[in-house]
């Protein structure tokens, strides 16, 4: 056994021995310990520098309100900065280094900052800093960021996985201690359905380290009985090592389990930490309460601890704090402690009461001073000595460690992270939680009872109540017989007059009494303003410690009452919560689900080269051997589409069948140009609008029968032209017969282009697609040879003869196999969308890269499309805005550069040749460009205004960004077959 | 309300399931109407703070536009229809 | 010339056709009828009674007047037919057999793999027998229907199926999710 | 008092006990040449910008809350100019020329830092879109970057440059791009505000707007009647409330935007980054903690907080971005209440009533312009004339046809 490791009690398992390293040292600890009670067993207090003054700092509590005793554990990219030591579960092995010191803990330059506080008061890089100008960047800011922060991120890739889960219950108990417990137990036995989870490696809470016996036995037996119980009711949930840290709207809890963290060696199998979102009807806080420390001179001595920590390192973990412990309380749970100390034979120095008038008894022999206050503290690793004032005279007391008890407040955190604000009860000297409804109640401590029988009590009433909510009901549950308790009772304290030195209001982020006198000073005595000037509750605690002491002494100054100043705003999250465990699984190539076109084997098999296209994975070139870049590669593809013939996948487009009696009255509404008197076996280019006018989506829809049409719609846009249109029929249309049903799954597409295609397309289908028989913009089901049934369409994206041959998903690849056979003797190629997107440039058909959302039909060359005849459509009264039919609105040109081998490229901008670059001066810009092998040279479509008036003028393409100017003439964005000769041949 | 909708159709659902389209008091105008009606209509919000009615649709569900008629400062939410039921009865 | 197609399921090559179950199991079903039937409006009840009386085929809610009827009996084909047949003018058949993967989860733990991407309560009181719903999974929607105790049917879309059938492999990997094609 | 080393050195040797406060705390007078309405980052920026160069002498902000209690303290104090659109960059730019001089005309360190801002792209026509924005910033003159991949890696090494679902290309730089620091600039410019006369009225809300014969002549308070010539509404999330009181029909929707922080770092971000394939941004404080966000949670709301559903998204773009992030915890998720205007640019316009001006509109991207903005605002408040800057920015602008719709979205204010 170490030093400060008592010889027994506990529930530590003595014969389970754990090695671990704490700054590189090697240290012991037992199964069962924390990080932090295996430290305070191995004599080691220091733990930690400061934020702002890098003073060294130790251990102060058990919890996760811990401000101090932040490490970074584990190595490599299995790195944890700024874990709380005081939560962290020992493991063997586990690696341990304290932060924000250089050189060492112990020896930290840093510390100069110390000398220096009087210039570092709150807020005072507010006030300089400013000269000259260029310097904070330079020089003053990374000198700033260097000294700040707390651990090191090592934002290397996380080899552990996380993951999420839903948990569905009546109840939801948070917090296991005596009210929690109690709570389970009655609504578990009433049948609930009841979520038991604790932020504890153990469920028990504060039981764990109890004295006071129930029935008759220590309270972790008592834990123990009703764990066992619980654990036999199949309605019940028990989870431990889970930190409910948000409640949302709807009763919607998030929970953070950290299902491997205490694990020296993790399964691969299990996720390291799991983010539960629990759905609760009902959910009761049994939270606690957290004890306030005392705001003296030196109160942020290594040593200097919560006196309710000093018990649970003694109660729970066997372990000493230190050997001569000073208490320093304004109430009764200063007492609780030094008993609970003596009881394991620990000497207690004196037990300094602020209340003159107390009456509290203290263990046998323990010096009492009453009406006293510390005023200083000595000690530089480690406490050695109190100067503790009464009545004007000072003594010097010696001591290794000190317990300090404020009192208490109510841990309302969850309650109040949506909105509902704190109250003052003047009663218990704190804030506690309003009434939030009925889906979410605080039992035991959290409600303000500090005695263990209430708190029993109170949590098995809370959930008799919740069950008759519900609707069950429930027999008075049996209560445990506690021992004899004392009373708790305290003196609110907010501040200890007569510092020596600082007096810490808020640990981790050095900020002492002063500087909230400084902020007052200033004009920033507002609650909010003067945490946001100070960083009072800012750190990584969110002033679990502090607030309510700021509150108290910003109240204290301003004469007022902490009621009247109010205080900052709990907000999510309880405890911070890593953004892996956040994420889930959804991360790298799992970021977003990936959509794969039937023809993906097809494409594969002819080496395709695969491109993200939001969630799909298109095919974008098919390079052949000796092809060096993708440009060779497209080029190919493109001049054989246009003088033999290719296969490209088109399966990702959007289609969406439409059914009814109203179907062609619902699509004449939908889009800009009339649909009802489309015919049967005929497509139709449609242009759809959004309400303001601009163009939202296009394709081609078909008439398959009277009432039956099938859209196509552009990939980018399928989900939201399908969400689009149901909202029409239901909510704009509802009187229109018309339904709807996407198969955009169902059907393989591919496109078969170019002068031969036909050929190939005959050598497929049984039915004749001669141009007489099928003309351009034909639309049929036909069936293929051998007798399968697809759909044939006689549209063309690239401007050649051209079908698109739709077939049944699963025989894709093999009919998009048979075409490349078929075709091999036509010389086939198999195309990419980069080729795709080369013949569509070449034939001035637009994509999304034209159609950006800011554009009109007419801007596009629409012009004519919008219907004059229809009395309505999406979009029709807004087109005629001013604006949106203004005459110096950019239109759609084809842009050619003068010297014929130079080059343009999407994103460059239009100037008037001469004119001075600049906003006003702007003329427009390149929306995409290519290489036209057909017309061997480099050919754009832009936008530019009054475009189309402009044909044959020159203007300057401007690339700033690229350093590239190019003089271009303005043409028809039409630069292949402006007649459609091939189109309809 | 921002976590769980109870969807007419399909029960309680994450919000996750649904796409937000915005006011759903504001009704289509006759193409007749003036210039100024259809200004409102499609960019004019009331944007109150309290009850509202909004459009959502439950697009991993049903895929029914739905009218979620809430509070906007508690998101309390106090009734979920169908949209189209709610579109017959502003007399569409 | 008459062309023979070979149709290919989405998860082939991804999925071994046999091995052993585990007591968790996720069978990929292939050769599965699946059509969307919407009814006509105003016949919805109509449409929803022919439905449910018939026995070869399994009814799936999807949305008000809108079902997914899945069938291994018959062929896409026959099913399509038999269907018209059956609702005639009262509703819209549509084919989906290839453009949906139907999964079939199956044991204990299934509800625990299960909520790791489903947000409804799936416990045996909420979600019984013969239910069925249109959720999201993930980020991906799906149909799913509770086919037996612990069994639940998945229907999704074909070009999501080898990322769904990626994620619920994570999901049940605590549990030694086995995977492979129903024989 | 000035601020300087000097006095910070002259303070700290006599205790800190001299320090005056950084504004008065004034009773509002009866009446104001002009009032301000919201003690935000626009309001303070305005009434300083009104006193200060445009010689009005006699001006109310008044704030419900406290000063500072809106968005200017809630944003992830982001700084850039790099817009597409002809109606917003010169403005934006223009805002960008004053931060740059700020802290020594505000006599208060913002902290402003130029340490560049990085938008990610990730495909084609993203690459494209950005160099169309790149070429439009410095058709204003201002230096823009494309950084390729290579660049990029140099540069930002911790990216997702292996194993991304949408695979990173590269990156737009505007380095003179950067944040401040948020409080200070509400700070600093109410305290520049109160040097020059200002009445700063802090837990004054405003009731009412009174009218007679189609003009503003006051507004009814928490704090009683105050009267004045001129008011301006500077009121971000709460726009639409405060303008239904002089009935103003506003193309505006109130929506809830979440950010983060996280614990306590040493220096690992120096950027700002934006993810292409989202809308993920992030970027470390002075004090360490990484500070992001990403969407709007989609729903009209005036509650300042958020869905877990969203909070959940903004991580998992936030791990596919930077995979090193996995284990750095969150410590805080907070809400503020976006003016989401119809096309996702702002408004500073005059109003149907002559002497009732509009400040709002500011959608995600309030922070930045907030020099801008207040110039502009007082610009037109002092002399009824737009600044040139601002020409586009009316509120007409919907109803004629002239949107600003830099993410080509429509009038849907969510997708903005």
């Amino acid at each position: 056994m170490t030093a400060y490791r008592l010889s027994a009690g506990g529930l530590v398992d003595r014969a389970t021995s754990l090695n671990f390293t704490f700054d590189g040292q090697s240290m012991k600890g037992l199964a069962g310990d924390t990080l932090a009670s295996a430290l305070l067993a191995n004599d080691q207090m220091l733990v930690g520098r400061s934020f702002k003054y890098h003073r060294p700092r130790g251990i102060v509590t058990a919890g996760a309100s811990e401000p101090n005793a932040l490490m970074t554990i584990g190595s490599g990219a299995r790195t944890d900065p700024n874990t709380k030591a005081t939560v962290a579960e020992l493991y063997a092995g586990l690696e341990a280094r304290s932060q924000n010191s250089w050189p060492s803990l112990k020896y930290d330059v840093g510390a100069l900052n110390g000398l220096l506080s009087p210039f570092l008061s709150a807020g005072f890089y507010y006030k300089t800093f400013m000269w000259p100008a260029a310097f904070w960047e330079k020089v003053y800011e990374p000198i700033i960021r260097k000294a700040a922060g707390l651990g090191r991120a090592v934002l290397e890739r996380d080899p552990e996985a996380y993951e999420k889960c839903w948990a569905h219950c009546d109840l939801l108990v948070v917090g296991s201690g005596p009210a929690g417990l109690m709570a389970a137990l009655t609504a578990g036995r009433a049948g609930l359905r009841v979520i038991l989870v604790d932020e504890g490696f153990r469920h028990g809470g504060s039981l764990l380290s109890e004295t006071t016996p129930i029935d008759g036995e220590p309270a972790a037996a008592f834990v123990d009985k009703a764990l066992s119980e619980l654990a036999t009711l199949p309605n019940v949930t028990l989870m431990a090592r889970t930190t409910v840290f948000g409640w949302y709207d709807d009763n919607v809890f998030g929970a953070l389990e950290r299902v491997q963290k205490h694990l020296a060696v993790p399964s691969s199998k299990l996720p390291a930490e799991r983010v539960w979102r629990i759905a609760a009807k009902r959910a009761l806080l049994a939270t606690g309460a957290e004890e306030r420390p005392l705001v003296f001179g030196g109160n942020d001595r290594p040593g200097v601890m919560m006196a309710g920590a000093l018990s649970t390192y003694a109660n729970r973990y066997g372990v000493a704090a230190g050997k001569l412990v000073a208490l320093f309380t304004n109430g009764s749970a200063g007492y609780r402690t030094a008993a609970d100390l003596a009881a394991h034979g620990i000497d207690i120095a004196a037990i300094i009461d602020s209340r003159a008038d107390s009456t509290e008894v203290a263990p046998f022999g323990t010096r009492v001073i009453r009406g006293g206050s510390i005023v200083d503290t000595k000690g530089r690793s480690r406490l050695s000595g109190i100067t503790v004032e009464r009545s004007g005279f000072e003594e010097r007391i010696d001591c290794d460690a000190m317990g300090m008890s404020g009192g208490f407040s109510p841990v309302i955190h969850l309650a109040c992270q949506r909105g509902a604000k704190p109250v003052w009860s003047e009663t218990l000297k704190a804030f506690v939680a309003p009434d939030v409804g009925a889906g979410l109640r605080l039992a035991g401590s959290a409600a303000g009872l500090y005695a263990l029988a209430a708190c029993l009590k109170d949590g098995a009433d809370k959930a008799r109540t919740i069950a008759s909510d519900l609707g069950l009901l429930t027999s008075a549950a049996h209560l445990p017989a506690v021992g004899e308790e004392t009373t708790a009772s305290f003196t609110a304290l907010w501040y200890v007059p007569g510092a020596r030195s600082k007096a810490f209001v808020d640990f981790q982020n050095d900020v002492h009494a002063k500087d909230l006198g400084l902020a007052l000073r200033e004009g920033f005595g507002h609650v909010e303003h003067a945490k946001r000037y100070t960083t009072n509750g800012m750190a990584t605690d969110q002033g679990k410690l502090s607030n309510v002491n700021a509150v108290g002494i910003l109240a204290g100054m301003q004469g007022v009452s902490p009621a009247e100043l109010g205080t900052t705003t709990f907000r999510p999250f309880y405890t911070p919560v890593p953004f892996g465990a956040l994420a889930g699984t959804s991360r790298d190539e799992h970021a977003a689900p990936k959509r794969v076109s039937p023809l993906h084997g097809w494409a594969a098999r002819n080496k395709a080269v695969f491109i993200e296209s939001g969630l799909w994975y298109r095919s974008s070139w098919f390079p052949r051997a000796g092809e060096k870049t993708w440009r060779e590669s497209v080029d190919r593809e493109v001049l054989n589409v246009r003088e033999n013939v290719g296969l490209c996948d088109v399966s990702t487009l959007g289609k969406i069948e439409v059914f009814g009696p109203d179907a062609a009255e619902f699509l004449n509404r939908l889009y800009c140009n009339p649909f009802l008197k489309l015919p049967v076996g005929k497509a139709r280019y449609g242009l759809m609008l959004r309400e303001d006018g601009m163009v939202y989506d296009d394709g081609t829809t078909s008439r398959l029968s009277d009432e039956h049409f099938l859209v196509t719609t552009t990939t980018a846009l399928a989900g939201g032209v399908m969400s689009h249109m149901e909202y029409c029929a239901q909510v704009l249309w509802p009187e229109l017969k018309v339904r709807f049903c996407s198969v955009s799954d169902q059907w393989a597409q591919m496109a078969i282009a170019g002068p031969k295609s036909r050929l190939v397309v005959q050598a497929l289908v049984e039915d004749d697609v001669s141009n007489a028989a099928f003309p351009f913009l034909a639309a049929k089901a036909v069936t293929l040879k051998g007798g399968l049934k697809g759909r044939l369409f006689r549209i063309s994206f690239s401007g050649e003869l051209a079908y698109e041959l739709a077939v049944p998903a699963g025989y894709g690849e093999a009919v998009a196999d048979k075409v490349m056979d078929v075709g091999r003797m036509h010389g086939i190629c198999a195309y990419g969308l980069e080729a795709l997107n080369v013949l569509r440039i070449e034939k001035g058909h637009v994509t999304h890269a034209e159609l950006d959302g800011r554009v009109t039909p007419d801007d596009a060359g629409f012009g004519r499309m919008l219907s004059s005849q229809k009395a309505d459509f999406i979009g029709k009264r807004l087109s005629t805005r001013f604006g949106l039919t203004a005459a110096d609105r950019m239109q759609m040109v084809g842009l050619k550069p003068v010297e014929k081998d130079k080059d343009i490229r999407a994103g460059a901008h239009l100037l008037r040749e001469g004119a001075k670059p600049s906003t006003l001066n702007d003329q427009g810009y390149v929306s995409s460009a290519c290489y036209s092998p057909v017309l061997g040279q480099f050919i754009a479509l832009g936008f530019l205004k009054s475009g189309r008036e402009r044909y044959g003028e020159k203007v300057v393409v401007w690339d700033r960004l690229r350093g590239e100017e190019t003089l271009a003439e303005i043409c028809n964005p039409v630069f292949v077959d402006p007649a459609n000769t091939k189109l309809n041949s | 309300m921002a976590s769980l909708i109870p969807c007419p159709h399909c029960g309680v659902r994450p919000k996750e399931e649904f796409a937000i389209r915005g006011d759903a008091s504001l009704v289509r105008p006759d193409p007749e109407s003036s210039d100024e009606t259809w200004n409102d209509y499609v960019h004019i919000r009331a944007n109150p703070r309290g009850r509202y009615r909004e459009h959502w649709q439950h697009v991993a569900g049903c895929r029914r536009w739905l009218v979620v008629e809430r509070d906007t400062f508690t998101h309390e939410v106090f009734s979920v229809t169908d949209g189209s039921v709610r579109a017959w009865e502003i007399g569409r | 010339m008459p062309h023979q197609f070979q149709e290919r399921h989405a998860l082939e090559e991804l999925v071994s056709m046999n091995a052993a179950a585990a007591a968790d199991h996720l069978a990929v079903v292939a050769r599965q009828a699946i059509v969307v039937v919407l009814a006509a409006e105003g016949q919805e009840a109509s449409v929803a009674a022919l439905l449910t009386a018939d026995e070869e085929i399994s009814v799936r809610f999807s949305a008000p007047g809108e079902w997914l009827v899945v069938t291994g009996l018959q062929t896409p084909e026959l099913l399509q037919q038999s269907l018209a047949a059956l609702l005639r003018e009262t509703a819209h058949c549509v084919d989906q057999s290839h453009g949906r993967v139907l999964l079939r989860l199956s044991g204990a733990n299934s509800r625990a793999i299960l909520a790791k991407g489903i947000g409804i309560d799936l416990h045996p009181s909420a979600f019984v027998i013969g239910s069925s719903a249109n959720v999201l999974c993930g980020h991906i929607s799906i149909n799913l229907a509770l086919v037996d105790k612990n069994s639940f049917e998945i229907v999704v879309m074909r070009s999501f199926a080898e990322s769904l059938l990626h994620d619920l492999c994570e999901m049940g990997r605590a549990f030694d999710l086995s995977v492979f094609f129903a024989p | 008092m000035r601020y300087s080393a000097f006095s910070i050195v002259r303070n700290a040797l006599s205790g800190n006990v001299n320090w005056k406060p950084a504004w008065r705390q004034p009773d509002p007078k009866p009446f104001y040449d002009v009032i301000i309405v919201g003690g935000g980052g626009h309001g303070l920026a305005t009434a300083y910008y009104l006193a200060k160069e445009f010689g009005v002498r006699n001006i109310a902000v008044l704030e419900k809350g406290y000063l500072g209690s809106g968005n200017v303290g809630r944003n992830t104090t982001i700084v850039r100019s790099n817009y597409m659109l002809p109606g917003n960059e010169p403005f934006y730019e223009f805002s960008m020329k004053l931060w740059e001089g700020l802290e020594q005309d505000l006599n208060y360190n913002a902290m402003l830092s130029q340490r560049g801002i990085i938008n990610l792209y990730h495909n084609d026509g993203q690459r494209d879109a950005y160099i169309r924005r790149g070429n439009a910033m410095w058709m204003e003159g201002v230096p823009a970057e494309l950084l390729d991949r290579a660049a990029l890696k140099k540069l930002l090494p911790y990216l997702n440059f292996d194993h991304a679902r949408f695979p990173i290309m590269g990156g737009l730089l505007q380095k003179r791009g950067g944040t401040a620091r948020h409080d200070a600039v509400a700070w600093g410019f109410g305290r520049a505000a109160d040097r020059h006369g200002v009445d700063l009225i802090q837990n004054c809300e405003v009731t009412g707007i009174r009218r007679e014969n189609g003009l503003v002549t006051g507004v009814e308070t928490s704090r009683g009647f105050i009267g004045c010539a001129k008011l301006g509404l500077a009121a971000a999330g709460n726009t639409s409330r405060v303008g239904q009181m002089a009935d103003l029909k506003l193309p505006i929707e109130s929506h809830v935007l979440q950010a983060f922080v996280t614990e306590g770092l040493k220096p690992a971000i120096d950027h700002v980054i934006t993810y292409g394939a989202g809308h993920f941004y992030i970027s470390q404080s002075d004090k360490g903690g990484l500070v992001f966000g990403a969407e709007i949670d989609g729903y009209n709301s005036y509650a300042q907080r958020g869905n877990l559903a969203t909070v959940e998204h903004v991580m998992e773009e936030g791990v596919t971005m930077i995979p090193g992030l996995s284990r750095v915890r969150v410590l805080r998720s907070w809400g503020g209440v976006m003016d989401m205007s119809m096309d996702g640019s702002p408004i500073i316009s005059r109003t149907p009533i002559d002497n009732l001006y509009l400040n709002a509109g500011w959608c995600y991207g309030g922070f930045k312009a907030t020099p801008a903005s207040g110039w502009c605002f007082a610009h037109l408040i002092a002399k009824n004339e737009t600044h040139p800057a601002a020409r586009f920015l009316r509120l007409d602008r919907f109803e004629r046809g002239f949107p600003i719709d830099e993410h080509g979205a429509g009038p849907q204010p969510n997708l903005h």
